[in-house]
């Protein structure tokens, strides 16, 4: 194992020490796991709330800022956090219009959350929750625990976060948040195994020369592995399953996002390659955001995530932000 | 009949479930790797030390309420899947014991599986989708089945054991295991092997105490 | 080899075609690798442009944009651009007020940039150099190619690009490069090497349990190899390292920064042992970047920056920038 | 001393050169590899192969064209370190040969000497620094000593050899490896490893046209 950490244990609070000096616009409290925005809870506007397992960055707590989270909790490294965190953090980000839960479909990311969302509404707190579930890659999905949530997180938490800022009550905030998650798709490939702190190796093998095409973000292997395929091939996988499912679209928003280790370079030329890939198939891209957004610590690869850009999910994806991992017009 | 469980052997379980766990913590990280996240050992490991940390503090004097607070200890300290399932059958288990000083073996068992019955609910998993639910069904039958903790307990552990070995050539549908489709088959799950470890160590408290 | 891209040859121009998609206000001429912030040349604004091999994104393409550089010209993978490149950048660039080279101390880009000076001359454009060479690792600077340029490179464009933006002339702009230049010290230290896909593995061995120290950006071996540290021990490393040789000093800005394929959870542990370690020296630090800025592929790894931050650097390091790869304030 | 080298045997010099770069890219990148940042081969490989396809569109008349046009080519597609070195070595030879249109071996020695303390002065760097100077400088004294191409082609040929594997137990004090200090002891400069090559290409071309 090699990693820049102390000991695998102080992973996650080490980070929040970090996230705490770095941004002092942000509340960072280390011991609970809880990171809000200073100004939280903000008069008359909802809450957002979000949080998983750490291993994401800068999902979830790198997004906490006007015009996007209120609130994230992180919880261990690729663990669902506890619901005392998510009590905490909507208490924190209510301002008395309620908090919308923002959760990721794990079993663990869905229990914990709705054990929290029963603590908080006895502490008199409304909450809303939109659940995110946009990987095709899980298909047959009556017979798992159904499709995880990726890419389209960072979608919904901008766009929801800006009708949050305009001072939209939360039923509306929970309705675009449904659509914007509705209308988005993702596919994810990995060129390598993920290292985590607590095994200290990779969590499977891939040999030289091969990739697994339909991964989470978690280091769990995906559907299946394949001879080393092309960039180019690879945005017509990705584009083809990912187009397959959302069906006939006008302009989307497209998220291009590295694993983590995989270079910007890499990411850039992959980007041309999905614009590509979309042109052909007379998808207009309206908006593209590159980089490393919804990672899965070390691993080596990408996702796309695609969203049906409706006008107002346009104009809400402009809207100033300003958090650690995603900042404009602010 | 005569024979019941009180605190001090629910005590006892619960550090020898602990001790195991810990024991073992690396062994089921290894067994969520392949399937999983790579997280259920050091998951159940920070839960079970933290829980025991919190006993230490706050001593509970009857069966019902040590199981409960344990439970409720995991929920705030595991989170991923199991924190709040493994927290739910502790917690139900306690609740239905209620205050009693101590336990039958017949009124443990039907707590426990009232207890199983509330996980599977709340996972919406069934025996057979290769989870915990196939080592913890297996074992409260053998409970059933057995006259005596004596010979229930061990009875429990091996059929733990073995319904965790049987969900290898299963494919899993619930959890994380799930995402991998027919790739998941030929694999242990981890939280199977870790509810065999609960009631190896249900037999191991018993048989020291004995 | 496996690296998300089509042939090792097309790397750098299909990652110019995915930020000619990804970024409508850059213009991207990919035939001949030159990356203009779509209104260059300002009008009545000194241009600010630098380049160097691909292989650091988002350093120097990403800094592109309103309040930092006007254009930016990337070699191939590792290999300073050609004086072909940079005249053209130049060119783009010069609105009459002349134009600043911001180069990185190695032996290619220095030679290829003072030869693109002197046809930039040539053809009329005036212009200026800032030198960059913030490497401390690189010692007995007499024996060597001296310092390596490194981390301080984005300072030195941010501050500088905003005072260019202030429309202060050419001579001012290159006096506050030369001081955030020369207040500035890195030290990097690597966990695993580089894969570049010109060689197709890695750049040196590195067993595990062991660590370079004193790395450049290029996957070169560290002037040291030792068993590994814990993240605490690297940053009382790399903080005495660095200021051992800027010597006392007020408040610092402090760039916490990835190599590339460290996730940011772990720089954000580090971030939080160097501000621990800075603290104990009593050296105040006024502000904190953390990320992958100036990166070497997908090397393991972090550099530390740190920059002496008088009144007026602070003050143009507060102002607004627009580039893909830094942003605040607009 | 009769014997005169024409544009053709320039052209196929430069010719034999480019095949010898593209035969050992990746021996050269390798080298590049452990004190540098592995791409030497594939610099070379990329000017000599756009020099050679930009003499296709537009053939030189004169050695002294041919070497400076082919130098510009490097200058303007190699990059690096090497792009403006090895450059400026063929521009100032090709401007030093002037437009003769053949020149005899003494001349092509002399002008090689000029342009070599060029690059020389370009990069700061001495005989010793383990660089490419430490294959050039013995490949010209080799060049003096020769009587005739015949002889005096092959004995550079094998001097370049010999200097970059003297730069085996030198410690770098120019270029990247110099980063490295004490460590780049124990490695053959690439630089001076292409060098060699292009000293071979020399005799080669001759030794074919003979
Ligand atoms: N829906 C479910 N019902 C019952 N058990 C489940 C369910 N989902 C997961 N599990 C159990 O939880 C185990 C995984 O626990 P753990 O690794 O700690 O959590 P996570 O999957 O969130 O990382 C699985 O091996 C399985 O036995
Ligand atoms: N200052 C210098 N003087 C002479 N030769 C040099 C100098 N710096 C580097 N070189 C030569 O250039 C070679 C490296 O070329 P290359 O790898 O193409 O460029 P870069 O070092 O920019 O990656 C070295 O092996 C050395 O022979
Ligand atoms: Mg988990
Ligand atoms: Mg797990
Ligand atoms: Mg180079
Ligand atoms: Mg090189």
């Amino acid at each position: 194992m090699k990693m820049l950490i102390n000991v695998p244990e102080k992973v996650v609070p080490d980070a929040l020490r970090g996230m705490a000096v770095a941004h002092p616009e942000l509340s960072v409290d280390v011991e609970n796991r809880v990171v809000v925005r200073r100004d939280a809870p903000v008069a008359g506007k909802v809450g957002l709330v979000s949080g998983g397992g750490t291993g994401h960055e800068p999902l979830h707590a790198g997004f906490v800022g006007p015009g996007m989270l209120d609130a994230a909790c992180p919880g261990e490294i690729f663990t669902s956090p506890v619901p005392d965190q998510m009590v905490r953090a909507a208490a924190a980000a209510d301002s008395g219009e309620g908090v919308l839960f923002v959760v990721k479909n794990y079993t663990g990311d869905v229990l914990n959350f709705d054990m929290a969302a029963e603590l908080a509404e006895d502490e008199g707190i409304t909450v809303g929750k939109v659940l995110l579930q946009d990987d095709v890659a899980v298909t047959d999905s009556l017979f798992t625990a159904g499709r995880r949530g990726t890419g389209a997180t960072l979608f919904v938490e901008k766009v929801a976060g800006a009708l949050a800022a305009e001072g939209a009550p939360l039923e509306q905030v929970e309705s675009v948040a449904r659509r914007v998650a509705e209308n988005s798709r993702s596919f994810g490939v990995a060129l390598s195994a993920v290292t985590t702190p607590a095994k200290g190796g990779p969590t499977f093998d891939l040999p030289a020369g091969e990739l697994e095409l339909g991964i989470g973000i978690h280091g769990e292997p995906g559907r299946e592995r394949r001879p080393m395929m092309t960039s180019g091939e690879i945005a017509e996988f990705a584009v083809e399953a990912v187009l397959e499912d959302l069906g006939r679209t006008g302009p989307v928003l497209a998220l291009v996002n590295g694993m983590g280790a995989t270079p910007l370079v890499e990411l850039y030329g992959f980007c041309a390659e999905v614009h590509r890939v979309l042109g052909e198939r007379q998808v207009p891209v309206a908006r593209t955001l590159v980089g490393n957004y919804v990672t899965s610590l070390d691993m080596a690869g990408a996702s796309l995530t695609l969203c049906r850009a409706d006008e107002e999910t346009l104009r809400l994806w402009d809207a100033p932000v300003r958090t650690p991992g995603l900042r404009w017009g602010a | 009949m005569s024979e019941e469980l009180d605190t001090g052997f629910f005590a006892d379980w619960l550090r020898a479930a602990a001790a195991a766990i810990d024991r073992e913590a690396a062994h089921l990280t290894e067994l969520d790797s392949p399937i999983g996240d790579a997280d259920h050992g050091s998951n159940l490991q920070r839960g079970f030390t933290a829980a025991q940390a919190a006993l230490e503090k706050e001593p509970q004097d009857t069966p019902g309420a040590l199981l409960l607070f344990t439970g409720r200890q995991l929920i705030s300290t595991v989170g991923g899947a199991s924190g709040p399932l493994y927290g739910t059958l502790l917690r139900r288990t306690g609740k239905a014991l209620g205050d009693a000083a101590a336990v039958p073996l017949p009124e443990l068992t039907t707590a426990l599986r009232e207890a199983a019955d509330a996980v599977a609910q709340l996972g919406g998993a069934a025996p057979g989708d290769a989870t915990m639910l196939d080592a913890l069904y297996p074992a409260l039958d053998a409970l059933d089945a057995g006259s005596a903790p004596g010979d229930a307990f061990p009875a429990a552990a091996r059929a733990a054991a073995e319904g965790a070995e049987a969900t290898v050539p299963l494919q899993a549908r619930k959890g994380r295991a799930s995402y991998l489709g027919e790739r998941s088959v030929g694999h242990e799950d981890p939280g199977a092997a870790s509810t065999a470890l609960l009631f190896q160590a249900l037999a191991t408290a018993y048989g020291e105490g004995a």
